[in-house]
């Protein structure tokens, strides 16, 4: 085996790695920029992880599964801003509440159902796939994955672009402001736990149809808090999140071939290493400037 | 520790409460503590939906349990640290049983002592690490057998191959997962002197994802048996597998039947197949508390490894292998100690 | 109120734009509205008075959906309509310019003007169209600056610019002149006096200033605990008239007229008590505040450089300039919030370590802040707590707070600084402005201080509070106290001070006696030019 | 409108009063709850039977694990007592102003701290216990420190950080229990070890007051509820409460009003660390329980805890009737699973309740605020006590 197929193999199993969390990081970005920490985005992944396998064994189509992934994500977003954006439950109560709830649904979900496994096709782009090292891990994917090439700029453009995303990023930063001004603070916030819902779900379906056709217990495994530390990582900025992603997806890839490889290297290190790198991130850059400054702070009008 | 004297003996509610007359209550018969049912609990530390090793000892019990007509009571996923509490909490439910699902629940042990637990029996599986209580019943297998055995099964489809690498994937790098690569290396290596063994650590036995990649790396590395020596991801990582043609083992259980995925070893060591054997001397009235019943690899039904596949010449050399053992015609764990790191 | 009064109402020059019938709105035992009834018509600039608390903003919350009334009609030309939201005040064409909470300081101009539309974001388009508002009305801002780069003018053109370019038929602006210079303000009244005589527009102006309302309404209504009291034509009232019917009772517009706008009618402001007018500190008495070479560096700018001042005991010092010229950032210092670069300050001669905290209250420094709501008070703690926030040391014993003498000592000082409060539990944020301002001055002057610093100490004060306020200072001073009077109010500073010190950009550019200070000479002073 | 309780002259008199006057919306709050509570165990019923339980036979578990007799009681005080720490302390630091989320990874810290000291400290004797509660307390107020720290110096968010510390405290401790040289259990024979430390010796395990199967009180509820009552005296009654809510109320004010409000920040950080650090010392050395350190040793104590005290609205008193109904839920919840119901339904369930202990009383508040169409502040102070009624 030559370097460059090590490097290309590590470049694909990192590619597979990063997915997941790329498209619940552009969920959780755009909830973040309205101002909600959503710790929930363990239960989005995590429930539409399940929901997708149920679906696609139900019906036996694999995009069925994704699709059905992401109306779990959304439900889950849904119930999230109802709770902390209607009712005022605080944000963090409902985040761990469905943290636990959508964990235990869906491992109690699991022992009492068996699914057939099911996986989304693999595209694979001609020509482009022969480009020498990155060609394989980039152009032969499954399909869901060419859906991050349109996730991504349509996060970005409707948070930096639309009007949408304007009164989103108000939302975030000074929400009496933003009331005063006319927009209905809490509606936006829901609708943002929405999309990240939706994309979060997008994520944890990609999982399980995409990557590996069948849901076992807490599958996700804590994949929702890396997100959240790339988020952080990336200092609210879409670009670097995905960096942060990218980079946490090639650790691990790394962390998993580097044996094959001959390589060991400390295990425990390499589980903190995405908490601690976006310690490290606030730490080394000034990155309180950069964060939306009513981030987990609830709206209540008249309230300063 | 709380004395279980008469006076409070006397006291526990739930314990003596049922229909109990006198002190028949020892281990003549299923029934226990004479309430006119048998009533097995089952706690397990791990997923018991995992399709492996933790699965196949509640799958063990209920199996047993249906054909005798009798009531399982399972619970999984039990912290150790609620293990003692887990523990009582059955015994209020008048249990005839408590089966230990893996001895990292040992914690619980101490509740056999207790009035609550007064009519029931314990079953216990350990690695020689649990001090023999009068309460329980202990079943003791020594990893080293199986694991070298597997080692041995998978060196053997290496050089049948014409291999020299094999590989392990597990999931955090603790000391039963470490000591399985051992005794797995040194099994190689009886076979292959020179075989080289790649460990990866996913970190956790149940992402799939992780353990799926970390199959992938090795497939490309050229390694042609792999065993996932894993939980929830067992399934995932095999089938992938599968499909490159790599040889696989089960952690635990026989799954020769299994089709997808196709495992072409099956190391029997799960604590369901010892799990069974108890179960039935109970059945019979026979099982008895503060014994130890030791499973030796060639002597005992289990711990064993099987081939899945049909090589008569591997096969033929693997059974030798696990009857010398057997007949003591070797130390495993001086073996494992020379070759395993 | 009385037929007279109701006579002097003159046809109105055209339907009313808006019309408000039996308005009320109750906060509890508060009644913030009283039935009131209120037309505003367009082409009109109607002036909107009342005492701190008599229900202005409530009023006009209401009417922006902000507040929902508990019962009344309002009505747009003659048709009553339904103001949940804001979104529906928009939509009926009533726009306001709110003092807080309005703009996002993390966007830029174009950003925040845009704010509340609908529709594709067009940003060539925005920025043209605030540049197009802007030069309509003669307020220039760069669409592209982000608003917290920006000053407190400059903002409040934003705002206006934000409220104007979606075309409201009526304007409402709350307070707007609090934070202006009086060069803002007047470029403020010129685009009003524009938007209502070109335009047609009705404009509600909501302003404790006397002199501007005078100037520039068309007609005033003056409120007093949520009812309205008083109706007219301006030009058919007089200042002491408005501020007689706000407050209740004849006010001497004295010098209290200065913080009003108004200097008083014979000119020559002079001193109000003779007793504190010494002109300079006596020789031989040290001062009781020595500021010496004071520099303060913020991001790599120098918002103070070498200011030294000194104010003898029983003296006011006025430091007048114009807002962003460093005296906020003075007060910050004298309030422990900012730490110089360089330079010391001395009380009654000896040097305060400043970066111990509470170091300069421990050493007999009172201090008025500029920002009440911010600094000087707790708004979700009651009054007593507020009042004895900085001595807690003085009502506890074994370690525990008192809350028998906490609220022996909050109600003395309640009734000696007649704080209004439905009790000394109620928290400060359901106070009207005035009295959160008393509760910070007893607590300030109850600990007995050497020096006090009063920075905008009138800022959104009534005329009966100012009242108040201004002769607690004099009193304060004639008591041996050194007081820093920190104003942009140049007609406050003339009739509190004795001494007027005048920075600009950071730098001591001149010190007056009053006698010398004369408008020109503090002119050029403010612009930077030794006089 | 009537929320404030007639006048009563004295302030201390008038703030009982407060407390056990149910409020004017307290009945639609309790019938809000009792609705929710019934709809969770509708949901929860449904469940069940999915499995072929039986509803009833759940709930009458869930009872008889909880508080049908005093071996149910023993083991809900038992869960209470750290979960009541934690919230404690959640108090302290959301009194200040600054969230902290990391309980979890502090409770950890506590126990590896306490652990370390019982196991490898040559000291006998009662003082152990001592050494060991002390050095919990002080190394997870040190951790929670860290984030004080890290605020302090780079302004970095205290929310995030304490829960990115979590997940670093979660490895710190898988790996103090994978090191032979630091915690791990010593091996016996060829037996295979496991991660986790050897029990504790007998003089480091709190003591209880009467003994199983009676009602046994285990000396961490006591500590527990010293802890809360002196928190809560603290706060209210005292000059350094008194600086705490200034500070989390309007720093600015409190640092114009002389408060070292660095110090006193960091000190409410470390102080909310200490006291999950002390949970997990209280875990750790429960007289009922397995006494060793193990990753698992937490069992989202932590994060419960932190429910337990925003559920109370910080409030240290009414955080122990929550502290005592998760207690219930947790060991109620482990008698359920014992009578066959999966464990994870089992979780669900107990998520369920949770929500219907949380939601009514905010939706009570929303209604009333609609009602009377006021969407102002007022109402929201308002509506806080009456919340926290319902819930007590
Ligand atoms: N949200 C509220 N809750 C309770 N009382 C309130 C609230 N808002 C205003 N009030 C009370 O209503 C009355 C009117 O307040 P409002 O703010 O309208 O006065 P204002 O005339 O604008 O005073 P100022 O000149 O100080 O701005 C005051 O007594 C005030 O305390
Ligand atoms: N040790 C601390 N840990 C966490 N938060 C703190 C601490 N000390 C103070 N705070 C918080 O900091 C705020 C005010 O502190 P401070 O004045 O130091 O901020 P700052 O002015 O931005 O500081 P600096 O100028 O040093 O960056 C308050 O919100 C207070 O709650
Ligand atoms: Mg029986
Ligand atoms: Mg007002």
């Amino acid at each position: 085996m030559s370097a460059a197929d090590d490097i290309s193999t590590i470049l694909s199993s990192g590619i597979r790695l990063t997915v997941p969390l790329a498209f619940a990081a552009c969920g959780e970005y755009l909830a973040e920029r309205a101002g909600t920490m959503n710790i929930s985005l363990e239960a989005m992944m995590l429930g539409a992880a399940f929901g997708s396998v149920a679906t696609a064994s139900a019906t036996g189509s694999a995009t069925t599964g994704l699709v059905a992934g992401v109306l779990i994500g959304l439900l889950i977003g849904f119930v999230h801003g109802n709770l902390a954006h209607r009712l005022e439950v605080n944000t963090f109560v409902v985040g761990l509440v469905l943290n636990a709830l959508v964990l235990g649904l869906t491992s109690f979900l699991i022992t009492i159902s068996s699914f057939d496994s099911h996986q989304v096709s693999q595209v694979s782009v001609p020509w482009l796939r022969d480009i020498p090292l990155i060609g394989h891990p980039l152009f032969v994917e499954r399909w869901p994955v060419y859906l991050l090439i349109l996730v991504i700029p349509l996060t970005w453009w409707l948070v930096e672009r639309s009007r949408w995303g304007l009164e989103l990023r108000a939302v975030g930063e000074q929400p009496q402001a933003a009331d005063v001004t006319g927009i209905h603070v809490n509606l936006r916030r829901r609708q943002a736990l929405l999309w990240c819902g939706a994309l979060a779900g997008l994520g944890g379906a990609y999982l399980a149809v995409g990557e590996v056709g069948s849901f076992n217990q807490n599958m996700t495994a804590g994949r929702g808090y890396i997100v959240i530390a790339a988020v952080i990582f990336g200092a609210w900025r879409l670009g670097r999140t995905l960096l942060g992603c990218v980079l946490f997806g090639l650790a691990d890839a790394m962390r998993l071939a580097l044996p094959a490889l001959g390589l060991t290297l400390n295990s425990q290190l390499l589980v903190v290493a995405p908490y601690l790198l976006a310690l490290l991130a606030m730490l080394v850059f000034a990155t309180r400037n950069r964060e939306p400054k009513a981030l987990g702070q609830p709206f209540v009008r008249g309230s300063t | 520790g709380c004395a279980s004297n008469d006076a409070t003996a006397a006291k526990a509610p739930a314990a003596t409460a049922g229909s109990t007359s006198g002190g028949g209550t020892q281990a003549g018969q299923p029934d226990v503590n004479g309430d006119g049912k048998v009533v097995i609990g089952v706690l397990s530390p791990g997923d018991i939906n995992d399709g492996g090793y933790y699965q196949s000892f509640v799958d063990t019990a209920e199996k047993y349990a249906t054909s005798q007509g009798w009531t399982l009571i399972k619970r999984g996923s039990v912290n150790t640290s609620e293990a003692l509490s887990a523990a009582r909490a059955l015994c209020q439910q008048k249990v005839d049983m408590v089966a230990l699902g893996a001895s990292e629940l040992r914690d619980a042990i101490p509740a056999s002592e207790e009035p609550v637990c007064a009519n029931t029996a314990w079953y216990v599986p350990s690695a020689d690490n649990i001090p023999q209580t009068p309460k329980i019943m202990l079943s003791v297998d020594d990893a080293n057998q199986s694991l070298l055995a597997a080692g041995y099964a998978a060196g053997l489809l290496l050089q049948e191959r014409g291999d020299t690498k094999a590989g392990f994937i597990t999931g955090p790098e603790v000391d039963f997962t470490t000591s399985a690569v051992r005794a797995y290396r040194a099994g190689i290596r009886l076979v292959i002197p020179d075989a080289k063994v790649v460990t990866t650590f996913t970190g956790d036995l149940n992402d799939s994802a992780k353990a799926k990649e970390a199959m992938q790396a090795q497939i490309s590395q050229g390694v042609k048996v792999v065993y996932p020596y894993l939980g929830g991801a067992t399934n995932a990582a095999t089938e992938l597998a599968n499909a490159n043609d790599v040889y696989t083992l089960t952690p635990g259980t026989d799954q020769c039947a299994s089709t997808k995925p196709k495992f072409d070893v099956s190391v029997l060591f799960s604590p369901g197949d010892y799990f069974a054997s108890a179960l039935e001397s109970f059945a019979a009235g026979k099982l008895q508390m503060g014994v130890k019943k030791v499973w030796q690899l060639g002597v005992d039904p289990y711990p064993t490894v099987k081939l899945c596949g049909d090589k008569p010449e591997v096969k033929e050399k693997l059974d030798a292998f696990i009857a010398d053992v057997g007949a003591n015609k070797f130390d495993p764990a001086a073996e494992v100690k020379r070759l395993g790191s | 109120m009385t037929d007279d009064e109701r006579a002097r109402e003159l046809t109105p020059p055209s339907a009313p734009a808006l019309r408000l019938r039996g308005i009320s709105k109750r906060y509890g035992p508060v009644v913030a509205s009283d039935n009131v009834d209120l037309d505003v018509h367009h082409g009109e600039i109607h002036g909107l008075l009342g005492e701190n608390g008599a229900g202005k903003s409530t009023l006009m919350k209401i009417l922006l959906g902000l507040v929902q009334r508990d019962s009344g009609t309002i009505m747009r030309g003659e048709t009553p309509v339904d103001v949940h939201n804001p979104q529906a005040a928009v939509a009926l064409g009533i726009g306001m310019v709110h003092q807080h909470f309005s703009l996002i300081d993390a966007l830029t101009v174009w950003e925040n003007v845009i704010l509340g539309d609908t529709g594709k974001i067009d940003r060539a388009a925005a920025c043209r169209q605030v540049e197009e508002v802007s030069r309509r009305y003669g307020l220039p801002i760069d669409p592209t600056a982000r608003v917290d780069r920006l000053s407190a003018g400059e903002r409040q053109r934003v705002e206006l610019i934000k409220c104007l370019r979606r075309d409201p038929s009526v304007l409402i602006l709350d307070e707007p002149t609090s934070v202006l210079t009086q060069a803002e303000s007047a470029e403020l009244f010129t685009v009003l006096r524009h938007v209502v005589r070109a335009e047609n527009r009705a404009v509600i102006l909501i302003s404790h200033k006397l002199a501007e309302i005078t100037a520039a309404t068309d007609r005033v209504t003056v409120l007093r605990k949520g009812k309205v009291v008083f109706h007219s034509e301006t030009s058919a009232t007089t200042p002491p008239e408005l501020a007689r019917q706000m407050v209740g009772r004849d006010v001497s517009l004295r010098a209290e007229g200065a913080a009003l706008g108004m200097l008083p009618v014979d000119g020559a402001p002079a001193p109000a008590d003779p007793g504190t007018g010494t002109d300079a500190a006596a020789p031989g008495t040290a001062p009781a505040l020595r500021l010496r070479d004071l520099t303060v560096t913020i991001d790599g700018v120098a918002v103070l450089s070498d200011l030294s001042l000194d104010v003898a005991p029983g003296e006011i010092v006025g430091l007048y300039g114009v807002e962003g010229n460093g005296q906020s950032t003075l007060g910050d210092l004298l309030s422990g919030l900012v730490l110089p670069t360089s330079g010391t300050v001395e009380l009654a001669g000896r040097p305060v370590e400043l970066d111990r905290p509470g170091a300069l209250h421990r050493a007999g420094l009172g201090i008025i802040p500029e920002d009440r709501h911010s600094s000087g008070v707790v708004l979700d703690m009651s009054v007593a707590e507020n009042l004895v926030m900085k001595s807690i040391g003085d009502v506890s014993g074994r370690g525990f707070i008192s809350r028998r003498r906490m609220h022996a000592i909050a109600r003395r000082l309640a009734a000696e600084f007649n704080i209004v409060t439905p009790s000394m539990d109620t928290p400060v944020r359901s106070l009207s402005g005035g009295n959160q301002q008393r509760v910070v001055l007893a607590r300030e002057l109850s600990a007995g201080p050497g020096v006090l610093i009063a920075a905008q100490p009138t800022h959104g004060l009534d005329v009966g509070a100012i009242e108040d306020m201004y002769q607690r200072l004099r009193d304060a001073a004639s008591g041996g106290v050194a007081v820093l009077l920190i104003s942009t109010e140049l007609e406050e500073v003339m009739a509190l001070a004795s001494r007027i010190a005048v920075i600009s950009s950071g730098r001591i550019t001149g010190v007056l006696s009053t006698g010398e200070a004369t408008a020109e000479r503090l002119g050029m002073l403010v612009g930077g030019v030794a006089a | 409108m009537t929320a404030s309780s007639p006048a009563v002259p004295s302030g201390t008199g008038r703030r009982l009063l407060r407390h056990l006057n149910p409020g004017p919306y307290g009945w639609q709050t309790t019938a809000a709850t009792v609705l929710a509570l019934l709809v969770a165990l509708a949901l929860s019923s449904a469940l069940i039977a999915i499995t072929g339980g039986s509803p009833a036979a759940s709930v009458q578990a869930l009872f008889q694990g909880s508080m049908a007799d005093w071996t149910a009681w023993t083991s809900t005080l038992l869960y209470m007592a750290p979960l009541l720490l934690v919230a404690v302390g959640a108090c302290v630091s959301a009194r200040s102003g600054l969230f902290n989320i990391g309980q979890e990874g502090q409770v950890l810290i506590g126990a590896l701290a306490a652990a370390w000291v019982g196991l490898r400290l040559a000291i006998t004797g009662p003082v152990l216990l001592v050494v060991m509660l002390a050095a919990a307390a002080l190394a997870a107020g040190a951790w929670a420190g860290l984030s004080s720290l890290m605020y302090r110096l780079r302004g970095v968010n205290v929310v995030v950080s304490t829960m990115l510390m979590t997940f670093v405290a979660q490895q710190v401790v898988a790996y103090a229990v994978n090191m032979p040289w630091l915690l791990q259990e010593s091996r016996v024979g060829n037996a295979p070890v496991s991660p986790q430390s050897n029990p504790l010796p007998p003089s480091g395990l709190l003591g209880s007051f009467g003994e199983y199967p009676d009602l046994q009180i285990n000396g961490g509820l006591i500590l527990a509820v010293v802890a809360a009552v002196l928190v809560a005296v603290a706060i209210t009654r005292t000059p350094w409460g008194f600086r705490l809510t200034m500070l989390g109320r309007n720093p600015l004010a409190a640092k114009h009003a002389g408060v070292r409000v660095n110090a006193l920040g960091g000190a409410a950080l470390a102080i909310s660390g200490a006291l999950a650090g002390l949970a997990g010392a209280v875990l750790l050395a429960s007289p009922v329980g397995v006494n060793r350190l193990q990753p698992g040793i937490a069992m989202n104590i932590g994060w419960d805890g932190l429910l337990v005290a925003l559920v109370a609205r910080n409030r240290p008193l009414a955080a122990m009737p929550v502290a005592l109904l998760f207690g219930v839920l947790r060991s109620g919840g482990g008698f359920l699973a014992a009578t066959g119901v999966p464990s994870f339904l089992v979780d669900v369930v107990k998520a369920l309740l949770v929500l219907a202990f949380v939601a009514p009383p905010v939706v009570v508040a929303l209604v009333r605020r609609r009602r009377s169409s006021d969407r102002t502040a007022g109402s929201r102070r308002e509506a806080t006590p009456v919340a926290e009624e319902a819930i007590a």
